[in-house]
């Protein structure tokens, strides 16, 4: 069930150029069902900024109720985000939308690829699919290293390969480069990133099976208000990706 | 609660609070999350005659202290509110208010007539605000005689009383508010949203697909209450407000100005429980204030005299 | 700072960054805290033609993120301006922009004569939001004939360009605008303050003792940025924009939306720094976004074509 | 000369029922010239609240760079300012208009009157008075005992006379009654409190040196807006609070 708590920032890390890692604490977390779910976030009390931002649920730790999220402090809000310290409390609106489904099975290989500041939901991701002894492979790609982050903790999980535009650090180029220059197979697919990622992957993979976690400008976060609708590809419909999503089976909407 | 309890037109409502309409869609989300049977009344999604898909993404941006939205009129068309959505709301004890939106005075007519047989509609808005083809692409709400006209037309063809909703976007807003009592409507809500733009530092390029869009939110209380003060003292029909209402407090102000009942829209975005919390708050600041009844706040700013004898 | 000159009829500006009429009174104060001759340009508090009051106090009220004001068009009459505060000016290197009201046609005209005879005088910018007392105590701003007439009985008398500064209290800002553009306009600055009202949670009672004011500040500046876009589009004249601006994005915004040069008003109350602090960030932000020249912003917005192609 | 400065948080203490004692470092203390002085204050970054408020300055320690400011956490406003902590900065603007001026001399009395959140500025002026060898008797007015405050600090520099509107401390009554009951006589009287109570303060002592500090809702505060004026008593001019006051002599505009 959704739920609207004041919950207790436990820690503030900044991870990489900021880049930020902030733990919070509350029953919510008690709800999260998927991983690719996301919260809604109350970056300052009042109404300025007005609208909650919408962040992905990192890493979930049901035994001491806190969840991670990562996000990048880039405009007004989520640099105001950045500024709290641990024991302050934060409204956030939870868990919202419907994550990634885990579908293989024991012994299947899953392939991960993540964009930039996409790249936090798939960790709790991997860290599912490795606990159900789901082989996992990690594609992460950044703009450079300064910004690039979780390369270890995803090392743990499984192979990890990194792809940098300027090629500070791993490949240079893209994460479809590395995906082609490894010749990496898979039973399925999970993305999240930059819509042109999430294109070149459905593209590339037409036959696979593919998730791809996608972003939009949103206000209510709970399919109220239609601020985040994407035309479905068959027929005249739509969906919210608040509320049906922010996780797709590729094709399922126009990119 | 006796102290909330207002009757308008069509509406016997237990407290004068209601979500407004594209805030709040048909009530499916928010019904997970509270009984809507506490709320005085609900004003549902725009409908049209046929379903619409709306404008492109992205369809929001923020601003200080309000937010643009350009959704674009996105609904499932008037027969599948009428069928599904409609007696799904049956469940709860709460009149419902339907907002009417066309692009012609005939798609309002034909929306109008349906939704006002609905068992729970107790009463129609006319969202006045939409582009009208025929005159091309002017808002309805912008123009005296068409507003009179789909008002007029709209209450030949309804079963239960018309409310119509008017733009904030125009020279004189007695005007409209005149020319829809001509017409018979039988209440005037207020404000919509004003045309805003938000631009990309980065690109230039508007944030909004749409290009513009309207402006929500509490930077656009003083206008909202601006109008329902100067538009509650020319006509006689009762006015239910509504523009950046985030408290008790606002709500109060929306009263004192000559609202007779007020919506909350982009309130619930950032506070999904804004109404109830709205209700239990505007009781006890009436107590607080020793008022007995929410009815006697109703244009007090006017009916106390011309000038203010504040003084800081 | 050679990416910030632009030219304007009559204006020669080193930056198009200048205090807003009515939020720098005469520069007097402000000059006390920094040297004037960096700002582009001034924009004086208006001149009618005798010294007037204004309205009884309180005269501001706060709302969320902006303020309104009714100060009621208080100035020291032309004479004493002429006579007294635009010569005190002459000691700053800054094209003044002289701000002209009245209540009659004949007011401005007559204002309008003494003020374009100035030496640093470089500009007069007609403020058509005053109520004309021969129609009615409608606003000049709102009636496109009469802006119209104002603006070219205005045009026959100065002996410097004419501006005219628009009401955003209208339908159709650009009717308006295509009216002084007709009427001989030099160019167009908008927009002056929205119409809104705020009452007191205790009394009920208006909190500006003139019950309504001029809504300023970030609040309305998606409303600006709209009627600049628009306007700019319709017109051969620049514009210099305004509303809410706070920092050079919000400045830059208004050059993408098509204005030539922007005014800063309420900034300045919460920072008397605001202008020069504009001037410096502008530059800065220009270079971080590889821009050679803010000449090269004006208008981006539409010039990249109709649609946003911006994807969250 | 007028400064714009970030100062820094020393100490904040509630005092009385919502009164606050709010101790402020940094240079433009030394600018300070008179008692009676004010700084606008930003009580929050961003623009929201969007104006800065005007408080009396209520004690200067020079030595340490140091003002106080007392005020009533009522609205919006002050009650963010009331949140902050010691160490934080708070942007100030100041100082602000013309204080009280010091006419008399050594030997001499002056009476100070103060209502409600208008006693602060009196504290200053008070000391300043009193290190002058000028006599001070005081006569604060207060709503009741639990919003009362400096009751101490001002006995300590003279006579001081307390009342209450609900008769909870001191003299049930209002200062007027105070100094109708206690036969107060003075050279110079000083006044800082409600419009009413400066009005009636005028009234009783046409003939004397009486000085008054007003209010008004400001928005520049340095003069430049026309917000705060006050048309004066004789002739068709008029004065600016914010820049001409807060502090006039008796007579001089209009209350
Ligand atoms: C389902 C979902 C999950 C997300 N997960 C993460 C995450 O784990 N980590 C992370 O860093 N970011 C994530 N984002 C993106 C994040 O929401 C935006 O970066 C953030 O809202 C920007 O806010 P701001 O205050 O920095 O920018 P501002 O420019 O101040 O934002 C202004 C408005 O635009 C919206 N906005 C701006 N950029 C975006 C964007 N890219 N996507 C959606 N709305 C935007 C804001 O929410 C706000 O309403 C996610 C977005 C969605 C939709
Ligand atoms: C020269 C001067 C000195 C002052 N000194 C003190 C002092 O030492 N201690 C103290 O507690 N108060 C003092 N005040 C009053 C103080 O400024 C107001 O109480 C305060 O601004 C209210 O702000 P708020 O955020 O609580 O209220 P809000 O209601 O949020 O204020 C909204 C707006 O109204 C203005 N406003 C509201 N009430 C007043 C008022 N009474 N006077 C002026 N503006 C007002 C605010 O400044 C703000 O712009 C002084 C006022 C002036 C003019
Ligand atoms: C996302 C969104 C969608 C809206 N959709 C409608 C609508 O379909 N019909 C309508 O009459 N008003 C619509 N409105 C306007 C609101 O009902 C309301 O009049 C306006 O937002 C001002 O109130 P607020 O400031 O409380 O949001 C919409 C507003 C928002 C923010
Ligand atoms: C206190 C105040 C006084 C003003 N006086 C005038 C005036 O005399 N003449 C005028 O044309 N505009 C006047 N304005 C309007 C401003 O010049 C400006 O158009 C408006 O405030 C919007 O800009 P802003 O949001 O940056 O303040 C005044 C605004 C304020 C806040
Ligand atoms: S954000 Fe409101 S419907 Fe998705
Ligand atoms: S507050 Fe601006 S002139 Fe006094």
């Amino acid at each position: 069930m959704i739920q609207l708590e004041e919950m207790k920032i436990t820690e503030q890390k900044e991870i990489a150029t900021n880049i930020f890692h902030l733990q919070i604490q509350g029953d919510l977390v008690s709800q999260i069902k998927q991983p690719g779910q996301f919260v809604h976030v109350k970056v300052a009390e009042g109404i300025e900024p007005l609208l909650r931002r919408p962040i992905s649920i990192a890493k979930i730790n049901h035994e001491e109720n806190i969840l991670s999220l990562i996000y990048r402090a880039d405009g007004k809000g989520t640099s105001l985000l950045s500024k709290k310290h641990p024991g302050e409390l934060v409204s956030i609106l939870g868990p919202l939308g419907n994550g990634f489904p885990i579908t293989q099975h024991k012994g299947k290989t899953a392939l991960l690829v993540g964009g930039g500041i996409g790249v936090p939901p798939l960790y709790e991701l991997s860290r599912q699919l490795t606990s159900l002894g789901i082989r996992v492979i990690h594609v992460l790609g950044f703009q450079s290293a300064n910004v690039s982050f979780l390369e270890n903790e995803f090392s743990r999980l499984g192979m990890t390969y990194i792809a940098t535009v300027d090629g500070s650090k791993g490949m240079q180029g893209f994460v479809t480069d590395v995906i082609e220059a490894e010749k990496l197979t898979f039973d399925c697919l999970y993305a999240c990133g930059p819509t042109p990622m999430l294109k070149a992957l459905e593209q590339k993979f037409p036959d696979k099976e593919v998730y791809l976690s996608l972003e939009e400008r949103m206000a209510c976060g709970i399919g109220a208000c239609f601020a985040c609708v994407r035309p479905t590809t068959c027929g005249d419909g739509y969906k919210k990706i608040c509320s049906d999503g922010p996780v797709f089976r590729a094709g399922e909407v126009v990119l | 609660m006796s102290r909330l309890n207002i009757s308008l037109p069509g509406l016997d409502l237990k407290n004068p609070i209601m979500p407004a309409s594209g805030c709040f869609g048909f009530g499916r989300e928010f019904a997970k999350l509270y009984d809507l049977s506490i709320l005085g009344a609900m004003m549902v999604k725009a409908t049209t005659i046929f379903s619409r898909f709306g404008n492109p993404t992205p369809r929001v941006a923020e601003t200080s202290s309000g937010m643009l939205n350009a959704i674009g009129l996105q609904n499932p068309g008037v027969e599948k509110v009428f069928h599904e959505e409609l007696p799904w709301l049956e469940q709860f004890d709460v009149p419902i208010i339907a907002n009417v939106a066309g692009s012609t005075i005939e798609e309002y007519v034909e929306v109008a007539k349906i939704l006002s047989k609905a068992k729970n509609v107790h009463a129609l808005e006319l969202n006045i605000s939409c582009p009208n083809v025929k005159h091309g692409g002017i808002a309805f709400g912008t123009i005296p005689e068409i507003a009179k006209e789909v008002t007029a037309r709209a209450k030949e063809v309804s079963e239960v009383p018309v409310y119509v909703k008017l733009s904030p976007n125009v020279t004189d807003i007695c005007e409209i508010a005149k020319a829809v009592e001509a017409g018979g409507a039988d209440g005037i809500t207020l404000i919509n949203t004003l045309t805003g733009l938000r631009l990309d530092v980065k690109t230039g390029r508007p944030i909004i697909a749409n290009i513009t869009g309207g402006l929500s939110g509490p930077a656009i209380k003083p206008i909202a209450l601006r109008m329902v003060y100067e538009v509650s003292q020319r006509v006689n029909i009762p006015i239910i407000g509504m523009g950046g209402i985030q408290s008790a407090e606002d709500a109060l102000e929306f009263f004192y100005a000559g609202a007779s009942a007020v919506a909350i829209g982009t309130a619930n975005f950032t506070d999904p429980f804004a109404c109830p919390n709205i209700i239990g708050q505007l009781d006890e600041l009436l107590e607080q204030l020793n008022i007995n009844h929410i009815s006697d706040c109703i244009g007090r700013s006017w009916k106390l005299g011309a000038t203010s004898n504040y003084r800081a």
